[in-house]
């Protein structure tokens, strides 16, 4: 394990900043600009828009993001235990399923609280 | 500390993690607040790496940016007070005071600033630099200690009791509260009233 | 590599900067996110002592996962708080909600 | 290379640098250009598909096609309307093409050629595809437009409900492989993962069909309810960013698959002439590209809470089932922890193969007696509703 190997993704981190940026600075010069106020309104299939962008969200996109979250490190998890399976045994195996029962079983509680439903 | 490769590299996340920590406490816009969490989270990636933890700079990326940040956003737009005109409370002169003092504190504690200057006995001395090289199967290494009853076997099994304790907690907390409820009404009863006022 | 007081370094700026960020900030939110920076400052030290001192033995990385549990449920439980809390009283100032307070 | 470059004077050091930097920017470039051949190979595809001829008056076959577009696209007007966070408006765009790009550092294309084999290769390809939602996120904010907004967020929403199942069904080769290398996973694989876990390539296809946000998962464009979802202010060069990324992810969605399940390189005097496996692993690309097209081309959109539902009560209690059985197969057959010929994988596959057609039949069983259950439902509702005498239909609750 080295540092090393990271200096690959590093440059190509700053690269594929600077490539996908080229054009559209590019285009700044080459593309026209004509603004007028018609043009840079909010497009709203024609009606002009009314009141704040911000609208009430509901509060099934946080539960949906919630359950994601948790499902995520759960998952993380996983990664160790999978790379390290072959050298394990049954008994290994017998936690990591208690590990995801658990969280199955919040998933199950999550389902019939009917939170899981996006019509309520 | 002599200027090498990877010092600079060190000098440039070090940078983003303090500098979008503190955009983070002082921005205004929430919104913007969130985007330079990641900012400073990703910069905390970059120090995992240089650290020789891939794996927790790869689950920093996963947890911290993919998700936390995500959920952070999505309960911002839950609650409409995204930019305020006075993001801070009355005592943030006396909270600033506490920061850098405990800042210089930590500091004079943990550099050998203080002992350089000859005060006896103040700071550890954590001027360690050549460590020897982190195992190959570090990773490796990682998973078996979870599992291992000897070593994070309970600690893997207590960490899935919170996360199912936090799941089932948070749902409940946010669930539709009962008049919500009725301001959306479910399919069927709206499919009956519109049959009874056809009759 | 560079010397270890460096990342402690860097992890008291960052845990002095979330701590300012939990005084001073009025959005219940704001004040989540500073905690996070706090986190990650705990876990930046235990990350740079594992690698300085035992590198062989990899508490230190299990200590930073366990880490990452811990803030996730927090993260989880408290935003679904503040969420409820806005729903009751419609605010996410802090200091506002002072109904056990003396 | 490296070598040359200390020859010709350069220090080591700075001649790793050197030819590091040229090989990200010889990888970076190509897969943008790549891009712009694939957008022609995908309207062409798409136009025999509707059973049109797609493009085909610039240049033979209307190759140059996507070329003069992308010129025309920079000299477009770049509409900035009022009220936008200028910032996190230009930076969006930018980042739904990095966390493409990403992908392609951890990609084997060879025995030997491979961007650098890190060794948390699966994990990398994980972490660079939660980018994306935060791409979303920045596009459906800094636009200030009540359509993007809610657009982002659906699509979010979207892309984080698939999240879970695609890593879960990409731990299954590491269990089967014991390492997290992408290049270790294609030299495990003596038999191609896709006959020994069919199941889970399945999973993964609909998880990153709708990671990749088209039809039928593309709820997040919506033409005829949210416009064109996050995407609707952008205008000029920058919506050719979000396009481009869209249509990189696409052909990177086959390459993984091939990487993960059909033996990346492999296939007959691979490993001794690189250059074939390049081939091959172009070839598996395309069938899975095609696939992907394929699926797109002929599957109506699904509703929003129909997707919801397949990610959350379908997908991922599937693929963490599906991941324990593969892994309790595995300890189960002795010898499967010292695999290295395609003799030592043929017994431990064949006996995953039967246990996924067993897995397969049972789901696709269950599955079946569902729809059945919710059709009689349906028809009872309806028999319900037309008489006056309405039944309370939420009695169940």
């Amino acid at each position: 394990m080295t540092v090393n190997e990271w200096v690959f993704v590093g440059l190509f981190l700053a690269l594929a900043w600077l490539l996908p940026a080229t054009p559209v600075f590019l285009a700044k010069f080459l593309a026209p600009k004509r603004p007028n106020p018609v043009k840079q309104q909010v497009y709203e299939c024609g009606i002009e828009t009314e009141g704040d962008t911000w609208v009430q969200f509901r509060a099934q996109y946080y539960v949906y993001a919630l359950v994601f979250l948790l499902f995520d490190v759960e998952v993380v998890f996983l990664f160790p235990w999978a790379l390290a399976y072959n050298k394990l045994g049954l008994f290994a195996l017998f936690e990591v399923v208690v590990f995801i029962t658990l969280l199955i079983v919040a998933l199950l509680y999550t389902w019939r609280k009917r939170a899981l439903a996006w019509s309520s | 500390m002599e200027l090498t490769v990877e010092s600079l590299v060190f000098l440039l996340f070090s940078l983003i993690t303090l500098g979008g920590g503190l955009l983070v406490v002082t921005t205004r816009n929430l919104f913007h607040g969130a985007l330079f969490l990641m900012l400073s989270l990703f910069g905390v990636a970059g120090l995992f790496v240089l650290l020789t933890a891939p794996f927790l700079a790869g689950i920093q990326v996963v947890v911290y940016i993919g998700a936390i940040a995500i959920l952070i956003i999505f309960a911002i737009m839950l609650t409409p007070q995204v930019t305020t005109t006075q993001p801070t409370n009355s005592q943030w002169i006396a909270a600033l005071v506490v920061a850098v003092v405990l800042f210089a504190l930590l500091a004079s504690v943990v550099t050998p600033i203080l002992s350089e200057l000859g005060a006896e006995g103040w700071g550890a001395s954590f001027t360690e630099k050549n460590p020897p090289p982190v195992p190959e199967d570090s990773i490796v290494e990682l998973g078996s200690a979870f599992v291992d009853p000897e070593r994070f076997m309970l600690p893997f099994e207590v960490a899935s009791i919170l996360l199912m304790a936090a799941l089932v907690g948070a749902v409940m907390l946010v669930r539709p509260t009962p008049d919500e409820e009725e301001d959306a009404a479910p399919p069927e009863v709206s499919e009956r009233a519109l049959v009874e006022s056809q009759e | 590599m560079v010397p270890l007081y460096m990342y402690l370094l860097v992890a008291a700026g960052l845990f002095s900067i979330g701590l300012y960020g939990v005084l001073s900030r009025r959005n219940a939110i704001a004040i989540l996110m500073s905690i996070e920076l706090m986190l990650n400052a705990a876990n930046i030290n235990l990350v740079a002592f594992w690698r300085y001192g035992q590198p062989a033995n990899v508490s230190g990385q299990a200590f930073a996962a366990f880490v990452f549990v811990v803030a996730a449920a927090e993260v989880a439980v408290g935003l679904a708080l503040i969420i409820n809390i806005y729903r009751r009283r419609r605010s996410v100032v802090a200091e506002d909600v002072d109904l056990l307070k003396w | 290379m490296t070598d040359f470059l200390i020859d010709i004077g350069f220090s080591r050091d700075l001649a790793v640098l050197v030819a590091k930097t040229l090989g990200v920017f010889a990888l970076a470039m190509i897969g943008l250009v790549w891009t712009i051949f694939l957008i022609w190979v995908e309207r062409k595809v798409a136009g025999r598909f509707q059973d049109r001829l797609g493009p085909n008056r610039a240049g033979p076959f209307g190759l140059v096609q996507s070329f003069a577009d992308a010129i025309k696209i920079i000299l477009k007007e770049d509409i900035m309307h009022s009220g936008v966070d200028r910032w996190v408006f230009n930076i969006a765009p930018l980042l739904s093409v990095m966390a493409v790009l990403l992908l392609w550092v951890v990609i084997p294309f060879t025995p030997t050629l491979i961007g650098v084999d890190l060794s948390i290769g699966v994990l990398y390809l994980f972490a660079v595809g939660s980018l994306s939602s935060v791409a979303i996120l920045m596009a459906g904010w800094g636009s200030n437009n009540k359509f993007a907004l809610m657009g982002a967020f659906r699509a979010v929403a979207q892309l984080i409900s698939y999240e879970v199942p695609m890593a879960l069904t990409m731990l299954v080769p590491v269990v089967l492989t014991g390492s997290m290398s992408t290049q270790d996973v294609v030299f495990g694989q003596h038999v191609w993962y896709v006959f020994a876990v069919p199941l889970t390539l399945l999973i993964f296809i609909i998880a990153s069909m709708a990671e990749l946000g088209r039809a039928p998962f593309d709820i997040l464009e919506a033409e005829s309810e949210l416009v064109a979802g996050y995407q609707v202010e952008y205008s000029g060069f920058k919506f050719g960013l979000f396009y481009v990324g869209e249509f990189l992810h696409a052909f990177t969605v086959g390459v993984v698959m091939a990487v993960l399940f059909f033996g990346g390189w492999r296939g007959p005097f691979a490993e001794d002439v690189p250059l074939l496996g390049f081939f091959y692993l172009l070839i598996k690309s395309f069938i899975g590209y095609f696939v992907v097209l394929w699926i797109r081309m002929t599957v109506p959109r699904v509703r929003v809470d129909q997707m919801l539902d397949l990610g959350w009560k379908f997908l991922v209690p599937l693929s963490l089932v599906n991941l324990l059985v593969v892994a309790l197969v595995w300890k189960i057959i002795p010898g499967t922890d010292t695999i290295d010929s395609f003799g030592d994988a043929l017994v431990p596959s064949l006996v995953l193969l039967v246990v996924n057609i067993v897995m397969i039949l049972g789901v696709g069983a269950l599955l079946r007696e569902q729809g059945r259950r919710d059709r009689q439902r349906l028809e009872a509702k309806r028999a319900a509703l037309e008489p006056a005498e309405a039944a309370p239909a939420s009695a169940g609750r």
